[in-house]
């Protein structure tokens, strides 16, 4: 329903290109260290419909991380533009226009697994009651139900990043970005989460911008692939992905997924060339 | 009437009368609701009443002198005190008689205004104070008897009504200490006198007020010099610490007889005179530099007549 | 049983230690004294008389435990409460302006660790000087405050708690700007996506990840209230509390005096600091924090 | 022309207002008189008019100082009572606001050039301090405090500039043997017994405790014992210092050693480290950023216990005998000549100690922000 | 050629079992939280030879990584007997038998890149020349040369975690435990650390103990496969897979792989039914 509320605002601004909802242009970072600068993001150019599932996948500290980061307004490009939603990140962030998941778990140490889940819906000023079944159906949705009173050291890795998972959903944003979510879980919960992230994502509408390692899953989810290479991380190939919005399982067996794993795997190889 | 006094020191039997004259109403007698204000070493009598926390205050006459200076036009107007009870108290066996043995010894000197009659007393001498050979070594003494007892100074300030006895009490007997009293040694400055502001003599309502306080003082300080264990124990009354013992109270108040013995409160003004003449001979950076105008008057004194 | 074992006997048994130790000074400290006695009246002592000696010396250099535990016992349970004579009514006074002085310093230190974290015109401005504050030595101005004070009609307790704030705010306030800005980069990113408020980063966020800094803090400033407490009594004429007695006991050379208010100093700091730590433990407990 | 909207610009211009107007109280009508509310009011009318940029900043922190100093100037020029009159009070808020805003302003600034940066960096607690002085000076002028209460700043000057060798005399004394002789074996004692109660939990339990009744034996009355034990000189300051200074030491660099994360030690435990070791390279390194904070607050505590230790009996030289015997005097301008110096002094070891925190503790969140 | 300084001890000890490195007998261990006590590993019975290669897979928070930690002493079971190399853990911790790779990177940070890999080789008193030998040789091995003088916070989510194997191989011990090691990165980088682990151990014919989600990884990697189920955490099933030890990546394709991974989908499938 939010966006419902997104759709007639774009139409209203006819000069806004509507579709767009993250446009980057030239974008670079630099990163000053003790050791010398370190070019994290290199003339990145990279636009996104509303709507859109986009993978980032890429050999490790070629700039996927750094590049959600400056989306989320996280971190101030060295040079060239970004816009999101047609304002700067920067304005974005104060619309609370996304969800963000971080890499790692980053719960709150003092707050219990609920409480922790409650955080942004506190922020946001949902109340009470509202929260606690927010909490409820996204343990749920998590596989983490009857977890909700233990402490953060008091969960496992897997957990704790499916925690962090439910967070971020818990308010509902419009825009979802997701740092290897899925990083730290067995195949079959992975599955399931896929699958239960593209029904969220079908019904919703939502934009995601998903980080990730394994190639069958970027391939599963996405609308387009844009696979980075590194130093300097840039974009090496973006990979249409048109595998229609009613996807199973199943559809890994078929042709035109391994066609575009395939692809996938190439680029990979062809960002790796350059370290080896 | 109100007034307020604000005294040196802790209270002890050195203050006898002014508590008398409360306990025994005279005070009350003269019309007058007087609070005491008791002092300790980190009052400085001047600054409250330059601050406002009291009508007259009870100080020594170098340190109001030294203040007067300042800017701060403090004015006797009364002197209970007609002796000073200051000396110094050396052990026996440091083998000092006489003044002139001080020469390489360690000595214990009250600072902050106390110290002027000794230093104008070791210029007489010829003596250096820097710890040379040829003088003695100060040490600013604490507020007890320490130094002595642990050996640390040859000789200590004491007074003869509080200190000296202290010695006695740590276990030291009389003949085994020797005194130099200030007096004797003709160095000696005035001590507790009544002083107030410039400002409250310029009023004559207020120069009668102050005629019936230090008239009313002074009964009590007879009174004292009576009751003497009477006094003492009004003192321990007083005594909000609870920690004044009574033997050394019942003591004080009878060496401080001794020194307001015969005195009406009138100054005399060549003793302070005298004072003046001490201070201005204090060595090479002396508390006052110039005679001072007006320090002292007669007008309460002769108004309590 | 577990507090048996887990407190009692230890703490049971360094207090022992200290006072064998203290017992030893005692006599090492006294004895000298007792011979210059004994040489004054040319006699000479045993062994044995010297150390029953030391340990009922009238102002000892340091009193034996029993002494003060007798001086102690005698100030605080023959002695009416609220006699000026009890050391429990002078440790109501003192205990009264070290919380007034302590409350009004947690707070101050607390406000001002808030206004410089989150302004940076009051951190490069203000900070330097609260440090200078704290160079100044309090006991050499106490007593202009309290004059001043007094000068606008503030008296009573206030002025000496004053001298209590004046030194507890300064560790509040330096352990809470380190404790306020110890949140993870991470957590400070993740509100930063949320668009919070920075009052709700600070309750949410850095509020609770101080908490560890505030309490240690807290710990010191309590002890240094007590101190600040004492301190101030000196300049109102020292007539009563702690500092009263110490000052007293001190000018008359009553060791055993002293050493009887320092101790009960010492003891109301400790009941503090421990009850602090109490504080600390449950809300630790209520934060989760791993055993 | 726009009109920036800081209420601090706007205070300070309806303030030079009726500077402008009502006469400062200036008897001799001198250019003084004259010219100091013209120039506040240029300056007030910068700061308001136009936009906030570094020139325009500068020009108003410009003429602002020339304000104060005209200020001054004009406090000398006045008959004792009845003092200032409401415009020259006026005209002091305003210049003091004027100032305020400039350096909020500055501090507000995002400077390219590094330099240029420190230099703000400096100018704030600079500036800071120079109005504090500049209104205790107008202020205890203004009112006629006596001298004896609150002596004004020039005055104080005049003293450190009369009485250097004093100074340093007494600076040597206090400081340089007895504040740092105490903190070196202060905080050295408090980190090794912390060592000790961490390593042996028999002692931590029964040490903590009556290490918490060290804190608070007052230093009023330890002062005296260690006069008595170890003599009027220096030795005894420290020793009053050592006490001091131990607890702060012992409380942080316990909750120090505790601070490090699970896994850390985890790691530590695989390694099959020794406890030296994992002290060593785990557990004190993780302490550092609390033991840091001790040593700042000790760095403070050593210059004030030593002085205040010396009120209770020392040999004639050392700080707290001149303040304790200058007290007497009514020499309150050499007192606060003496505070002067202590605050210096311990401002600088702060700022030393803090300087090593930010070498030794670079890692801590506290500076990657 | 540690392992050489094992075997003859072995030998020399008869009554010693010399192949069981690791002998788990009817293991438990609860935990005490807030909310009532957790289960996390129930009867476990394990017997590990030396040099073997063992996968524990099973779904988040079924107990693998405490497993492995009561492994490494890091945590004491409620129930049940446990030898490390014939030693109690504790003893075998102290004779430093193992070295760990924890979930999390868990770098120190006031220690660079370097200096992190150098902290088990000082505590072990390596002296420092070798040090500075083993650590370019092991950051060159996880692909890392070059980022030795960085600060952890100046590396990405995978190379912070590549330092952390790094670290862990840096003192060469007999024994690895690696819990999800390969987690955070991508297909390409997964595949080479695969290939160079497999290399070294082959080599150096250590034990290893691994923990990892992905099913492939497992079945490639290992000699024996232990599935896992949660709630209470305990063994479903152990398998044996013995694809000789010289594999290279196409033995992923070989019918012989693609039955044992399907048989270990199965029994991961089985364990996730509990929860569902
Ligand atoms: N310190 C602890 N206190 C209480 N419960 C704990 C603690 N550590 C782990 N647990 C619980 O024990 C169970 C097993 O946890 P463990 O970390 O071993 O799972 P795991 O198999 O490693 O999962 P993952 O794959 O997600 O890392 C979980 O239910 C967890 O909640
Ligand atoms: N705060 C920082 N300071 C300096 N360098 C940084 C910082 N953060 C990241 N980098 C560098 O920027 C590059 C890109 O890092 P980034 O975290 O974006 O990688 P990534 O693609 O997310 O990798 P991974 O898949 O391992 O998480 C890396 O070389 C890293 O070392
Ligand atoms: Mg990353
Ligand atoms: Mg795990």
């Amino acid at each position: 329903m939010t966006v419902v509320a997104l759709r007639p605002k774009a139409q209203s601004m006819p000069n806004a290109t509507p579709k767009n909802v993250i446009d980057v242009k030239d974008l670079s970072l630099v990163f000053q260290t003790n050791d010398g600068p370190v070019n994290a993001l290199s003339n990145i150019n990279l636009a996104v419909n509303g709507g859109e599932f986009v993978s980032f996948i890429g050999p490790s500290g070629c700039g996927k991380t750094t590049l959600l980061r400056v989306i989320a307004d996280l971190e101030q490009p060295t040079s060239g533009t970004i816009s999101v939603n047609g304002m700067t990140p920067s304005e974005a962030r104060q619309n609370r226009a996304y969800g963000y998941v971080f890499q790692a778990a980053a719960l709150y140490p003092w707050r219990t697994i609920g409480g922790n889940i409650s955080l942004p819906l506190e922020v946001m000023g949902v109340p009470k009651a509202e929260r606690a079944s927010r909490i409820a159906k996204n343990l749920e949705l998590v596989n983490l139900a009857g977890f909700e009173k233990k402490f953060p050291w008091q969960l496992s890795g897997g957990m704790q990043q499916r925690a962090s998972i439910a967070r971020a959903l818990s308010f509902d944003p419009d825009m979802l970005l997701m740092d290897e979510p899925f990083g730290a879980l067995d195949e079959i919960v992975r599955d399931h989460l896929n699958e239960e992230l593209l029904k969220l994502w079908a019904k919703t509408q939502k934009t995601v911008i998903f980080v990730t390692h394994s190639i069958p899953e970027a391939v599963f989810l996405s609308t387009k692939i844009v696979v980075m290479s590194p130093r300097p991380g840039r974009i090496h190939e973006i990979i249409d992905c048109n595998l229609g919005t009613e996807r199973t399982l199943d559809i890994r067996e078929t042709p035109e997924f391994l066609e575009i794993a395939h692809r996938v795997r190439e680029g990979l190889r062809h960002g790796h060339s350059y370290d080896e | 009437d109100k007034l307020t006094l604000q005294l040196k020191w802790v209270t002890q039997g050195q203050f006898a009368g002014y508590y008398v004259a409360k306990d025994k109403g005279f005070y009350k007698e003269a019309n007058l609701d007087v609070e005491i204000k008791p002092g300790g070493p980190d009052v400085a009598p001047p600054q409250v009443i330059a601050g406002g926390g009291a009508d007259v205050v009870v100080d020594w006459m170098p340190s109001a002198l030294a203040t007067r200076e300042k800017g701060l036009p403090l004015v006797n107007i009364a002197q209970p005190f007609k002796r000073s009870g200051m000396m110094l108290t050396c052990r026996k066996e440091t083998g000092i008689t006489k003044p002139q043995d001080f020469k390489g010894k360690t000595l214990g000197v009250w600072f902050g205004g106390n110290e002027y009659p000794f230093l104008s007393w070791m210029n007489h001498l010829g003596l250096k104070t820097d710890g040379g050979p040829n003088g003695v070594t100060v040490l600013k003494q604490g507020f007890n008897v320490d130094p002595l007892i642990q050996k640390q100074a040859d000789c200590i300030s004491t007074m003869t009504y509080n200190e000296y006895w202290q010695v006695i009490d740590a276990g030291i007997p009389a003949d085994q200490l020797v005194t130099f009293k200030y007096e004797d040694e003709k160095v000696a400055t005035l001590e507790d006198g009544l002083y107030v502001l410039q400002k409250s003599l310029d009023d004559p309502k207020m120069v009668e007020k102050l005629a019936r306080f230090v008239k009313a003082s002074m009964k009590g300080w007879d009174y004292a010099r009576q009751h003497p264990d009477e006094a003492a124990n009004i003192v321990l009354e007083n005594d909000a610490s609870g920690a004044q013992t009574e033997k050394h109270q019942k003591r004080m108040v009878a060496e401080i007889n001794k020194l307001t013995e015969g005195s009406t409160g009138v100054l005399d003004v060549a003793a302070a005179e005298r004072t003046v003449e001490t201070l201005l001979g204090g060595g090479s950076d002396p508390v006052i530099t110039k005679k001072p105008e007006g320090a002292w008057t007669t007008k309460v004194t002769d108004a309590a007549k | 049983m577990n507090f048996i074992r887990n407190s009692v006997v230890p703490v049971g048994t360094v207090l022992l230690a200290i006072l064998a130790l203290w017992y030893a000074f005692a006599i090492i400290l006294n004895a000298p004294f007792e011979r210059d006695q004994a040489a004054r009246a040319n006699t000479t002592i045993a062994t044995g008389q010297l150390i029953a000696n030391t340990m009922a010396q009238e102002r000892p250099v340091l009193p034996a435990p029993h002494q003060v535990a007798e001086e102690i016992r005698k100030t605080v349970f023959d002695i009416s409460p609220t006699s000026k004579r009890s050391l429990v009514y002078h440790g109501g006074v003192t205990l009264s302006s070290t919380l007034l002085g302590f409350g009004l310093g947690t707070l101050l230190g607390i406000l001002l660790a808030i206004a410089i974290v989150h302004s940076r015109t009051l951190d490069k401005s203000l900070m330097p000087w609260i440090i200078t504050s704290q160079t100044v030595p309090i006991l050499a101005i106490a007593p202009m405050i309290i004059v001043v004070l007094n000068a606008v009609n503030i008296t009573g307790l206030l002025p000496k708690a004053m001298i209590s704030t004046y030194l507890s705010f300064f560790p509040v306030a330096v352990g809470m700007v380190k404790g306020l800005r110890s949140p993870e980069i991470m957590h400070l990113d993740l509100m930063h996506t949320y668009n919070a408020s920075k009052a709700q980063v600070f309750w949410k966020l850095r509020w609770p990840a101080s908490m560890p800094y505030l309490f240690t803090s807290m710990k010191i400033a309590v002890a240094i209230s007590l101190v600040g407490a004492i301190v101030g009594e000196l300049p109102t004429g020292a007539v009563a509390g702690i500092g009263a007695r110490l000052l007293a006991g001190s000018y008359y050379g009553q060791t055993v005096q002293i050493w009887a208010a320092l101790i009960a100093a010492a003891l109301m700091a400790a009941i503090l600091v421990s009850l602090i730590g109490l504080v600390a433990t449950l809300v630790n407990r209520r934060m989760g924090v791993r055993p | 022309m726009r009109l920036s909207r800081s209420p601090l610009a706007i205070a300070a211009f309806l303030l030079a207002v009726p500077g402008l107007l009502i006469s400062s109280g200036g008897d001799v009508l001198d250019t003084l008189t004259y010219s100091t509310p013209v120039i506040l009011f240029v300056a007030a009318a910068v700061a308001m008019f136009t936009s906030v940029s570094i020139p325009s900043l500068i020009v108003v922190l410009a003429l602002v100082h020339v304000v104060a100093f005209c200020l001054i100037g004009l406090l000398h020029a006045m008959p004792q009572p009845p003092g200032p009159s409401l415009g020259y009070w006026c005209m002091v808020i305003s210049s003091w606001l004027l100032a305020w805003f400039s350096v909020q302003n500055l501090a507000g600034l995002k400077l390219t050039s590094p330099q240029a940066q420190r230099l703000v960096n400096l100018a704030l607690p600079v500036l800071f301090g120079a109005w504090l002085l500049l209104l205790w000076e107008i202020i205890v002028r203004g009112f006629g405090v006596p001298s004896i209460l609150l002596p004004p700043p020039s005055m104080i000057a005049e003293r450190i500039s009369g009485s250097v060798p004093t100074l340093w005399a007494d600076f040597q004394q206090t400081y340089l043997k007895a504040a740092i002789a105490g903190y070196v074996i202060g905080c050295g004692s408090g980190f090794l017994a912390a060592i000790i109660v961490d390593r042996v939990p028999f002692l931590r339990r029964g040490l903590l405790p009556i290490g918490n009744l060290v804190a608070a034996l007052p230093v009023v009355g330890i002062a005296p014992i260690m006069v008595m034990w170890f003599g009027s000189y220096w030795e005894s300051k420290a020793a009053v210092v050592v006490i001091m200074t131990f607890f702060p030491m012992l409380v942080n660099t316990v909750a120090g050693l505790a601070a490090s994360g699970a896994m850390e030690r985890d790691l530590m435990q695989t390694y099959g480290s020794s406890y030296g070791q994992t002290l060593l390279k785990l557990r004190l390194p993780a302490a550092m950023p609390f033991i840091f904070n001790a040593l700042k607050i000790n760095s403070t505590l050593a210059l004030i216990g030593a002085i205040v230790a010396e009120f209770f009996g020392s040999p004639i030289v050392g700080m707290g005998f001149r303040i304790s015997a200058e007290v007497g005097r009514m020499n309150v301008d050499m007192v606060w000549a003496e505070i002067f110096v202590a605050a210096l002094a311990g401002s600088l070891s702060y700022g030393l100690i803090t300087l090593i925190e930010r070498a030794v503790t670079f890692w801590h969140p506290s500076y990657r922000t």
